[in-house]
């Protein structure tokens, strides 16, 4: 990637400094906490699973079960599930059956903790393994077909509720092109405490994210995969109150990302901070291990606040975001920073700046396979007008190197996408940037011009903001309002009830390995 | 005499329409065939299938131009009652007609309820900063208005606005997938009537896909769609709190 | 059984239509209301006038979702029969039929008629070098082609394929606003019968806006629309040729 | 404007050297011909007009009688007309009512030839005041309107057929921003040696050019101007086999730009060669006079020849087009030299071969208000697509700096254009050049890249391709099928019968005091 914006080195080593200096203390923090859904992602992996006849899954049964015995959660929850596994030798299927009809893992103390210890480094690995093996075939599939995909990665959704709906739209997407399917989840699930289970046709401008659905949408796609001998990458979220849990399943059904970002769920969902920064470590670390690409969500700062105004915080939490992630072991190459096409249409020179906007994230973020999100705000029932907007979009995209690239849909302001407005976005898309496919290599951008000083001032502000933010601390920060014009109390929100604090004898080998594995110490 | 008006290509009462589909049969002659027969079945003459495409094996996509003979009198298209509102009064003057007609501030409670987390609406109508250089409820003199933000329950609405003794409750919906809108729209009424309070307050609702029509359908007394501003719901619901006023 | 299909938006059977048009009124709240009786006037349902702009005074656009209940039995839908020849046959599977079954060259005169002056539709048919891959009748060793270029009296055409023995006549039209072309081509098959000559030749129509049926009516043989190739043509004519043949 | 291709200087003067070599034997010709056209343009200045009950245009009555009576056309019509004008003491509105009438100005010799004389020069004079005049107005009003036309000047086309309905679609266009309005001319008046007369109200794919159209429509733009303080263009074609008297026309009403090219009569209408040199030049002259702006039509190159493969034949022509119109005096202020967006969308970087065509266009013809042509050939039923490769024309255009745009339509291979479409063309490039305004100053070509080459290589083989046309000759060239892949011969194509060599006694004071006030010798 030529650079072309000469933009100061020093003034991009100092944005990664503050960085690192704000999310420090919260690191600190963090170490020294558990949470409800990271206990419940521990027990996925070591293969709890199921859920009882009133739609309650075991994995919930049990910690909620613990967190209301003697004992509570801060020993974690494995050793128990461990120690039934060991004792009544039953399979994890098996046990999981019996939980779900009544057993009450909380009912018995640990009868042998050394053997309990073995057999959740067993389970563990077991699950572990499962991941590894995804990973490995993900990559060998890349390999099989390099060079098949759309660069950027095309990236559409689907958001139709059933998921059997969701396959027919998925596979004819990936058909026409799309690189990337993603599956929008059920308004509000993010508010759930918990992971529905099984297969779901009932949802509202969305699916729920299931292990199950993951598995049916995961084989549909493989199978275009194999008939365009494109690999076609799968992407749900594993954001809101089980963060920790939707890594793990979908590092368990070979996932390729997922939509994870660090404070999303603080700033947009009114979830508690303390529990956010808890469980994002915890779910980044599951995606680092299983080779899943995160998407950050810095595109939703631009829907409450102006685009043109507050490029400096998106720059900033790209900042932050890109911490929280080497500090969860993520590689800059797992990292889909975001950011979105969201300037005032009627602004003169707006596509100068989303360019520089664009090019500076790329040049300060040069492995990162950005994440682009296009017009959302600004679009309006004009679906013609809308589709000149996207296209604008899949130029800029295309002009300044972007990895991922989500598909515009003319009907954006109107319902979810129809199948032909999926249609219209990709191959509008392909037209435009096969058609300025040599675009970046042949500009620059003249010293001096709109693109440098603008792209020059954002670094600037984001640089002070984050001077800011690390004077105030970055919960005071949050709690004052300086990201999105949202105010978040530190001990307000969502799910602060199913923050823990850890034990003297808290053990959690997911965790451990995951930190060795990973290189991060603990 | 009824003013009967058809679409217009290039020549009065042509009659051209532009339409998009999709139908679940494969691309070619035949399924271009059958969207110039479906086109047609929809009464239009005329139809010019211009452009089919494969969106999957199963799935083609057509572009169409047909002509309508089917007018509508235009003395039958009623201006949306809520919209008529549209740019009546500004923020002083609904103030002065408050201070005036009323003599007391208004009280307003909004939210979006549900599991709605669109804010962007209710705060473009309440919050001081206002939208598109209209402000806000916040700002006005005459009006005491609580915005409760997203994710609101109906039940905490209620309580809500018992508590504040509020004259107006002003209810968001912006997600309308499988009509949810519907639902927790229907469900506010509802509870209210079940409490015998329906009468105490004015209820509007308002969203991008919400219209006056719908709303009132619903049993609210209005409804606002994209493009409103504060200063119209202000002006309604002072209107109205007068009339009901006038009715006791 | 019938196999009853619907536009499909995100669901089978929800029958989602995109539609766009002119109405010459204002715009404003009386204009879309206006919008959205048409659309339910032309018969649909859950209309969501989404747009709506000022073209002009007197003018506006608007942009429209809406239902329909109404689907078509896909199985009464018809490949357009000239289409059916669709990568029927190869040039040289063309010239091997019309050697074997004819025995002798097929004699074709094609022109675009009246006052069209487009030459593009009718080259890429007859020309050499032909269209998107696919050989012109010019290539065909077993088809002596003529092309009369654009803007040729429909009489001239005529007596040029007497002059040459035509077996075959190809007409272009691409003009077809106010249906001048309705009018060249009618005024063709007019003057043949007038000659007691419309037997004597094969006669085809085509152009971007012609399809089999319009053609047909027309009184010609068949018509190729948007899409079509020389091999198309030729494997029609020979066929017709042949089954004229055995007619007699 | 900044040049950035590096194009070589001395190519484009060779460009320029090989274009006069090639049109100065043409215009050797054309100074010993007149033709029945330019006898009726120059009667029409001097107020020929009306037409006889079966719409027998008056200026062809006395042409055509003329041409049959023994004294011919060599002498040139107008003496004779102001004969009868002095003889008669009429005034031309009531010689022409005479003439309709019956009365046959061949049937008398010229009685007072040094009175006739005097009485023409009065004649043309008042002709020609009419024609400053409209210059002098339309120069005031784009002063009094500076700074309020959009640049590219937005150009809409209105084609119904029916002046009045035209007046409506014109107007709505006007308001909606277009600066450029064009009334499209029925199918084939190209073809017919007469102008109609009137209002006119019945016309295929467009409207008759005529005099009373102009006037109406000319009416109709003021008003809105008006409106607007904007001042509204008007265009129409002097092209076909009447360009002069067209030009005439418009000149007299106020017109202020003209379709009109110096082959594209015989390349694209098979009117004769000879016959269309002759006209062209009296045409432009008249053009010249009245301030017009001429539109020359390279693009319909590219409607019959491949965009990539024929780029050359293009800059040939406006090489030529530019030279030709030199020689009638025209500046180059009022060269809009005509290319077009008409490269197949399939193609690997197709808008970058556009970029070079475009831009190297603008520095080869730096003050010439190039007029740009929006994608028609590969436009189709998708409209949604066409939108898109509009859009992407939109950009190109504001990127290089063209001076005429001509909106594309989405409907472009349907239909001619309904209302809404117009208006979704003209909102759509509103918006996107509003957009990347400037992009035309931040951006440099990288040296060595594809614009570069690509311009170099075109401008390499366009000098080619000239020199080979030096080498044949221009007619030779045309006859060979060197243009547009379309071969003519000389003496065929329509209008032939038309040209007439210029007797020694042919007087024409509208050409003479054309070619003085323009500087041009005879
Ligand atoms: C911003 C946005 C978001 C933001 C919201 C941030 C926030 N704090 O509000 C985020 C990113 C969080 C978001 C999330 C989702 N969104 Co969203 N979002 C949008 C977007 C892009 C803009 C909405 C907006 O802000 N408009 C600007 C405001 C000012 O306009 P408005 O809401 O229409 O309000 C005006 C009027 O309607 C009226 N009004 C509104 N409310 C009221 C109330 C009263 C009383 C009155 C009088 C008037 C009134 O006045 C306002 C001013 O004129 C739209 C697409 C679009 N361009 O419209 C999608 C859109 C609304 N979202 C959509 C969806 C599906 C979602 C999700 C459910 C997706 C998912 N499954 O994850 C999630 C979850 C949200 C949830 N649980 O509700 C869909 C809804 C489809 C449908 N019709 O059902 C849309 C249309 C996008 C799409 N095409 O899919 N979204
Ligand atoms: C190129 C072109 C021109 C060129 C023509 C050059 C030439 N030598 O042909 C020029 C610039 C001269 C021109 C002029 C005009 N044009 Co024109 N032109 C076009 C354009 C851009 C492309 C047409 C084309 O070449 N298509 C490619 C060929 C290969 O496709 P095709 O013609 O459809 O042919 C295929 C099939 O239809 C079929 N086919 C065609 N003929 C036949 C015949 C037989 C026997 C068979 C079997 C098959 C067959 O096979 C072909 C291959 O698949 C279209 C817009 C568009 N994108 O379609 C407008 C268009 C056709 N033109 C149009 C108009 C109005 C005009 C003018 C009348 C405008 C004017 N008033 O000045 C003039 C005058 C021409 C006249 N008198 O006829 C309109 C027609 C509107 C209508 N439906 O009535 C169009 C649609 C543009 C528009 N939206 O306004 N035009
Ligand atoms: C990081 C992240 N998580 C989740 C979501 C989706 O919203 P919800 O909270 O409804 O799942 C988004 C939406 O853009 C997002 O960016
Ligand atoms: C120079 C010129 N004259 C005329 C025309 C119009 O065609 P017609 O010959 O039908 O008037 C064009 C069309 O593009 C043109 O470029």
């Amino acid at each position: 990637m030529r650079k072309k914006l000469g933009l100061s080195e020093e003034k991009i080593a100092r944005g990664r400094e503050l960085a690192s200096a704000i999310v420090a203390p919260i690191m600190e923090f963090v170490r020294g906490y558990t949470t409800v859904t990271v206990e419940r992602a521990t027990l996925r992996i070591a293969g709890a699973d199921g859920a009882d006849a009133d739609g309650v899954p075991v994995p919930n049964k049990i910690v909620d079960s613990l967190r209301s015995s003697d004992s509570g959660l801060g020993d974690g929850a494995l050793l128990r599930y461990a120690d039934a596994a060991e004792r009544s030798a039953l399979p994890p299927e098996a046990l999981n059956a019996r939980i779900a009809e009544g057993f009450d893992l909380a009912s018995r103390p640990v009868a042998d903790a050394a053997a309990a210890r073995r057999k959740a480094e067993e389970l563990v690995a077991a699950g572990l393994e499962r991941i590894s093996r995804n990973k490995r075939r993900r990559e060998e599939k890349l390999r099989e077909f390099a060079g098949r995909n759309n660069d950027p990665l095309l990236y559409l959704i689907v958001a139709t509720g059933n998921i059997h709906e969701d396959v027919k739209q998925a596979q004819a997407a990936a058909l026409k092109g799309a690189d990337v399917v993603a599956v929008i989840r059920t308004t509000a699930q993010s508010l759930l405490d918990y992971v529905p289970y099984g297969a779901t046709t009932e949802g509202f401008g969305g699916t729920y994210a299931t292990q199950e659905n993951f598995r049916i949408m995961r084989a549909a796609l493989d199978e275009v995969a194999e008939r365009e001998k494109r690999y076609i990458r799968l992407t749900n979220y594993a954001s809101g109150l089980c963060m920790p849990e939707i890594a793990a399943m979908g590092a368990l059904e070979r996932l390729d990302m997922m939509l994870n970002d660090s404070m999303y769920g603080i700033l947009f969902r009114d979830i508690n901070m303390y529990r956010t920064f808890v469980d994002q470590r915890f779910s980044r670390m599951i995606n680092a291990y299983a080779g899943i690409t995160i998407n950050t969500g810095e595109d939703n700062y631009l829907t409450t606040s102006d685009a043109f105004e507050n490029a400096d915080t998106v720059l900033a939490s790209q900042f932050l975001n890109e911490r929280f992630a080497y500090e969860a072991g993520l590689p800059a190459r797992l990292m889909g920073l975001g950011h979105a096409y969201e300037m005032d249409p009627s602004i003169k020179d707006g596509f100068l700046f989303e360019l520089a906007q664009a090019q500076m994230a790329r040049e300060i973020f040069p492995e990162h396979p950005l994440k682009y999100m296009p017009p959302t705000k600004f679009m309006s029932g004009d679906v013609f007008q809308g589709l000149v907007m996207d296209s604008m979009f899949n130029f800029a995209s295309k002009a300044t190197g972007q990895g991922i690239h989500l598909l515009g849909m003319l009907t954006e302001a109107i319902h979810t996408p129809f199948m032909m407005d999926r249609f219209i976005g990709l191959e509008s898309a392909k037209y435009v940037m096969n058609s300025m496919s040599s675009f970046a290599e042949e500009i620059e951008f003249r010293e001096g011009g709109i693109v440098r000083s603008r792209a020059a001032e954002v670094l600037d502000q984001a640089v002070s903001f984050l001077e800011d933010i690390e004077k105030r601390g970055l919960l005071d920060s949050i709690a004052a309002g300086l990201f999105a014009e949202v105010k978040r109390a530190k001990d307000g929100g969502k799910g602060l009830d199913g923050l823990v604090k850890k034990g003297p004898a808290y053990w959690n080998p997911v965790e451990a390995e995951l930190e060795r594995a990973l290189g991060i110490g603990g | 005499m009824a003013h009967i008006v058809r679409p217009y290509g290039d020549t009065l009462d042509d009659g051209k329409v532009q339409l998009s589909f999709t139908l679940p049969v494969p691309d070619g002659p035949k399924g271009r065939d059958a969207a110039r027969l479906s086109v047609l079945g929809w009464g239009f003459r005329d139809c010019e299938v211009v452009h089919s495409a494969a969106i999957s094996d199963d799935f083609s996509f057509y572009v169409a131009y047909a002509s309508t003979d089917r007018g509508i009198d235009f003395d039958s298209a009623k201006a949306d009652a809520a919209s008529e509102a549209e740019a009546a009064m500004s923020m002083d003057e609904i103030d002065e007609y408050i201070r005036a007609v009323l003599g007391r501030k208004v009280v307003i409670v909004g939210a979006c309820t549900g599991f709605d987390a669109h804010t962007v609406g209710i705060d473009a109508i309440m919050n001081m900063k206002g939208y598109n250089h209209h402000y806000g409820l916040e700002r006005y003199k005459m009006i005491e208005a609580h915005n409760l933000g997203a994710q609101v329950p109906n039940e905490r609405l209620i309580e809500y606005a018992e508590k504040v003794g509020a004259d107006a409750l002003l209810v968001s919906q912006v997600v309308t997938q499988k009509d949810v809108h519907i639902g927790n729209l229907t469900e506010l009424i509802e509870l209210l009537e079940a409490k015998g309070e329906r009468g105490r307050f004015v209820c509007v609702a308002g969203g991008p896909r919400i219209g006056n029509k719908l709303a009132v359908e619903l049993g609210f007394d209005a409804g606002f769609g994209r493009g409103s501003y504060a200063n119209d719901v202000a002006a309604f619901v002072a209107k109205k709190i007068e009339s009901k006023a006038k009715d006791r």
